[in-house]
């Protein structure tokens, strides 16, 4: 039992940090989002092929893929860091989803036509996008070279030429989002049966889990941007996080937070063990036939909890750094509300609020003992 | 006699004379936003429109353009233009909250200059309240107006104007004392907007549009006729009038009625994907309105009987922006991933007007005083706690 | 549409006031709990037949009776402010179910043993309880000489006599309470069918709409008490009263109260309407068969959000009273806690809140067109 | 390495030996309330069977009475304790609060006296911080200790003291330095209830319970050995005692996990009359149970490798007090028309605890400091906010 990270988890989320506290600082995302009242934002959702050639120069595209292929061969726990740094920085490129949640899916495929683009895409040299059924949208679609879709227990990549986009605007100017149209056909296909629907099923927990990790980086970002203005702002003679009601407004922001934080370092390390499990075959380690369902709906349960803790924090952090900014916080001059929005966009992708709800819900009160879903303990009995 | 919750004969007669007219004159096609150049000039028209069958301000005198309806027929034809879908008031700083305060502290001059207008759309006004290091603590005005003669030279900076951007005029406190501070030696003062020495900029907001405004007074002259009430009386005018914005008026319960019936059909259509809590949140903004309503309806009944409303303003204040974004976090957890979404992005299709009402709902707890100064008044002024 | 009280109803709620100020002030209801370690409470449950007959002077038990039969042939809209002052009290005479529910359905009921017991509940002679299925007990049954009970559509009178009890502790000492076994006889019934269906159900509407009544007294009285301790006790040199925290935990109590308040008077206000014309036979006044439905329904959804919204009221002044309190809020030395303890008492009774929740999602939400059940504007469309 | 959410084979053996010594001695019975006569007698009891398993506090030096495990070791003790259903403790203001308090500030001979019958409860503790015009101030004590020859003399009024009544010693904090204010000159100092000048009343709670109690010091006598740490470092050593109140140990999440399971089959007995958010509540409350555990177990290893535990303390006590009401809100809500009544009551069959467990969950937000200063505290020391 060690929930502490490692020395080099942290060197890495810190690289990370310093990178995009250069790359994807405030005034880029501003420069990048373009005229307030274009409404339209950028057409590339502020993608840029340099600060992406930046983020491969860390590895980070290929780190959850094997070293064998050139990647950094890291686990979900490792990367959980890294995705709280990209949430941080309301990074414009979709590093997330292709890191976190497809390479590791190509890396588990067996398909040979998989393991062609997983080199690629472990070096950054393609860039891959992900499309599921309970997302209304693909994020980074007009970017990518190749698209992961599902259909039923199939997945299926398919490159982007043979896809039809059509471009949807988010509040958040800085996501490039589409829908896709498709047509699945046996070229396309990567996997079905068994090994689909685990893909699948392991591809959705990684959404959700890279968006709770990221959902914690948004919100320590503004709970820092309004202490920071709390702290210069005067009213009344005196600044105004000297009010108390302010005070406890953050206190409160802060509580969530820390809470949601180990739920979802919890949820990626239950993510990797899981995964770990599906790619040796076993189902997970240890697992027999009996135990795997237990297992299945232990994941479930800490995932959906951790994508609803973290949002929760993340939209009580920018309702509350909204009011605390009073009609500056309403307005597009502080930079707050690229990161509000993006903790918006997050809220509803990879499984809603309602979603998860409902699925913890009937996971921890409907049926199933309630003990056997315990995120500590599962060694009991 | 006793508590009686039914219109009469009369109510209902009005009530079917502001149905009929919206129903053929309300635009069938939803107008551009307010806080746009484009969207503030079809708003305008609309204005025009509606003063043009004496809709404009129907509590107000006839000689200005009213109908001297009473405070229950004003909520009847709030709650028809409201479930006739018709477009926001462009014009609202202006007959919501100058119009009483003329009414209240104006010359006869100063009423007949200014409230035909108003009423009939014809000039359009804004607030110049706040300034930069004058936001919750109205008091640190520094702006000033300098008496020269039988003229003000007005020198400083305004924000936060909402509807400047687009206004033909607008209302602030200025200071007209230069030795006083605080409370004291402000003056009330109405300036036209497009006039030598203002300056307007645009501010864009979250949504990215430039409805509000900041405002600089580069020694704009304005005659001191154009200062309503006496000099140095202009706190308590400008209190009076943001008791008007906090009170009865600027937020008709209509509104977030028609909100919480909307919610209630996006809850129905999307009732499958929806969870115990957001069925419970849709509920509860149905009977949050309504309560909404009947406490105006209580509040207004006792205007009507002669009764006035203070501190308590500020419990509406609270209430109905809560009400707003609880509402609008509903819709945007009924809408999952659809939320994000522009209303015109081709996949919103038709939802994302629940959007740029999420955004909006953001500003309910910061203007017009922000909730912390509300629940200051409330726990001092109706509650007595010490200050 | 006039939503303002008359005179005369707010000096009946005056005289009320002033009476409970003197005979049930905070020491009468200390002294009348007992010592603090008894735990069991007064068998009587604090019922004093001294104060009842101050109430009776007052004429309150009979208010909702018609004249003819000695009652002051008052409303429910009239009741409302009553039952307020009782909460505000936290009076332990089981008053508001004698005079607002039991009362009432005598008057409305044709059985000539009902008049018979009309005239004398109504001259406070003698005092009868109610016991509705939904509640798990029935107050005030040991102090009763009747009690009125359900079954099915069957509505009975019982004399005590022939009932039996077994008294049931309560956490607020001064309700008492019992479980009641008895036997239905044609002797004890009052009215079956529709008659009784009809009576059962405004007993119920009106068992909700004065409990959420009392519980706007008792929310302004938990206020009161909390304001006041506010404002002298001291620490860090200066009145606990002028922190902001403190300020806005009461400022977010009033907002509830005041918003609470204008839905139970309608509650009590539809009641009224929907009561005479129950006891006309016409349903309701000008309600025709087909619309009744309609009407039965907006009544049951004022009634369930006046419960709603009125409990939540008194539950918020109870935590933040205590909350503000301190230490001293968690011990019996202040009178803070007689009013907390009946706030609780009171949720779970007429309908506890998942109860009322419930209904009020169904009414408002399932396939019930929204805008017929407007509280205000029924005469719409 | 890397996060390791599993038990070693150690660990579960430990695990296995605490659970089967529960399962041989946790009473059947339930004992009386701990905060009356006779109940607090029972838990002594119950103490002392404990601490003849020498499980009174597993973490202590095996020459204090314990076993000196880890904190994950005391984890996984109080995971099975709770389990087990074994009854609370009357000595944890000595082992969570005084016994850390020792290990950090007494000298060998004080915890060589203190220690031991601590551990074997044998001698129960009750704190003595509060005094009626100090209460969220600490720093405004009054009471005083003054220095004649080997002893001080201690005059003063303290309040509040949770198990004061029943218990042998308390520790608090009093003014040695008549001249000084706020938080200096102030000594720790430890003092046998039943002592010449020593009298303790007990006060009533809500629940009617005399538990908790006031003392009065009227020149009781205690040695100069009875100081822990320095004179004039009370307050500090206050400070560590209270972090420690606040912190790790006071609150053991597996209390909370067993009243969220408790919840969970009360809903499941309950679940035809909840309505959804109630349902939300119940599955919230094993979330939340569960984000506490990992919260801990986090610190724990942390605290392991070196670490220290700082004003993010004032986390775990705002999140257990709101997390502990929500529970046992939602069990009121749950029980319906039963929540009111007492355990003793018939039809209470067998519900009645929940009510107790929700008058107790009342003083959450109050203890150890209200959760209003623990905010001040997070806003100021953990965010850096202005004071």
């Amino acid at each position: 039992m060690d929930f502490t990270f490692t020395e080099e988890q942290r060197m890495m989320a810190t690289a990370v940090r310093e990178l995009l506290d250069d790359v994807a600082a405030p005034a880029v995302l501003r420069a990048a989002a373009g005229a307030p009242e274009l409404n339209e934002g950028p057409a590339a959702g502020g993608d840029d092929p340099q600060r992406w050639a930046r983020l491969v120069e860390l590895g980070l595209p290929g780190m959850l893929a094997p070293e064998v292929v050139g990647g950094l061969g890291l686990q979900d726990i490792d990367f959980v860091l890294v995705a709280e740094e990209v949430g941080r920085a309301a990074l414009p490129e979709n590093l997330v989803e292709h890191a976190g949640i497809a390479v590791p899916l190509l890396a588990a495929c067996s398909a040979p036509r998989a393991q062609a683009w997983l080199t690629r895409a472990a070096a950054g040299e393609v860039r891959l996008a992900v499309g599921h059924p309970l997302n209304a949208t693909v994020l980074g679609a007009a970017a990518s070279d190749a698209l992961l879709l599902f259909q039923g227990d199939e997945v299926h990549l398919v490159e982007r030429a043979a896809a039809t986009l059509q471009r949807q605007a988010s509040v958040d100017r800085l996501r490039s989002l589409a829908t896709v149209t498709w047509t699945p056909a046996a070229a396309t296909l990567l996997a079905g049966g068994a090994e689909g629907a685990a893909l699948r099923e392991l591809a959705f927990a990684r959404g959700a889990v890279v968006n709770a990790a990221q959902a914690l980086g948004l919100a320590e970002r503004m709970v820092r941007i309004a202490v920071d203005y709390a702290s210069t702002r005067q009213q009344f003679g005196k600044p105004i996080g000297s009010y108390q009601a302010l005070k406890h407004h953050m206190a409160d922001v802060q509580v969530q937070l820390e809470y949601a934080r180990p739920v979802v370092y919890a949820a990626a390390a239950r993510l990797a063990e899981f995964a770990a499990g599906v790619s040796s075959g076993a189902g997970t380690a240890g697992a027999t036939a009996a135990t795997a369902p237990a297992l299945l709906a232990r994941l479930n349960a800490v995932v959906s909890g951790a994508k609803l803790m973290a949002m929760e924090a993340a939209d009580l952090a920018g309702r509350k750094g909204l009011q605390l900014h009073g009609a500056m916080g309403y307005s597009w001059e502080v930079d707050l509300h690229f990161y509000v929005k993006r903790a918006w966009a997050l809220a509803g992708s990879w499984g809603d609020r309602a979603w998860h709800q409902r699925r913890l819900e009937s996971l921890v009160l409907d049926g199933v003992v309630t003990d056997d879903l315990a995120v500590l303990h599962h060694e009991h009995g | 006699m006793t508590v009686q919750l039914h219109y009469t004969p009369a109510q209902q007669a009005f009530r079917a004379e502001v149905r009929a007219w919206m129903e053929a004159n309300v635009p069938r096609e939803k107008l551009d936003t307010l806080e746009g150049a484009a969207g503030f000039a079809q708003h305008v028209a609309w204005e025009r429109q509606l003063a043009g069958g004496r809709w404009g301000m129907v509590t107000w005198p006839e000689e200005y353009g009213g109908r001297g309806c009473t405070l229950v027929e004003w909520l009847i034809f709030e709650e028809e233009y409201y479930r006739a879908g018709a477009p926001l008031r462009a014009n609202q700083n202006g007959i919501f909250l100058l119009g009483p305060t003329l009414m209240e502290f104006g010359t006869p001059e100063q009423k007949a200059r200014y409230l035909p207008p108003m009423a009939a759309g014809e000039e359009m006004w804004a607030q110049a309240w706040s300034e930069p290091q004058a936001g919750s603590d109205m008091a640190a005005i520094r702006a000033t107006a300098t008496r020269e003669g039988d003229d003000y030279v007005l020198r400083g900076h305004k924000i936060w104007s909402s509807r400047g951007t687009y206004a033909d005029w607008a209302f602030g406190i200025f200071r007209t004392d230069p030795a006083s501070d605080k409370h004291k030696g402000l003056s009330f003062i109405l300036v036209p907007l497009r006039h030598p020495g203002v300056r307007v900029r645009g501010i864009p907001q979250l949504h990215g549009q430039t409805g509000f405004a900041e405002i600089f007074f580069e020694e704009a002259r304005v005659p001191v006729a154009n200062r309503l009430g006496g000099e140095g009386q202009g706190w308590n005018i400008a209190m009076a009038t943001a008791g008007f914005e906090r009170g009865l008026m600027l937020r008709s319960p209509a509104r977030f009625q028609a909100t919480a019936r909307r919610l209630g059909e996006l809850y129905r259509q999307n009732a499958d994907r929806a969870d115990g809590t957001v069925r419970a949140a849709v509920a509860k903004a149905w009977l949050q309105a309504e309560a909404y309503a009947l406490n105006t309806y209580a509040t207004a009944t006792r205007l009507m009987a002669g009764g006035h409303i203070g501190a308590e303003a500020s419990l509406n204040k609270i209430f109905w922006s809560e009400l707003d974004l609880a509402m609008h976090a509903a819709a945007m957890s009924l809408l999952g991933a659809r939320a994000e979404l522009l209303p015109h992005a081709p996949a919103a299709a038709g939802v994302g007007d629940w959007l740029e009402g999420w955004i909006f709902a953001q500003s309910g707890p910061i203007y017009a005083g922000t909730n912390e100064i509300q629940r200051n008044i409330i726990a001092e002024r109706v509650l007595g706690m010490p200050r």
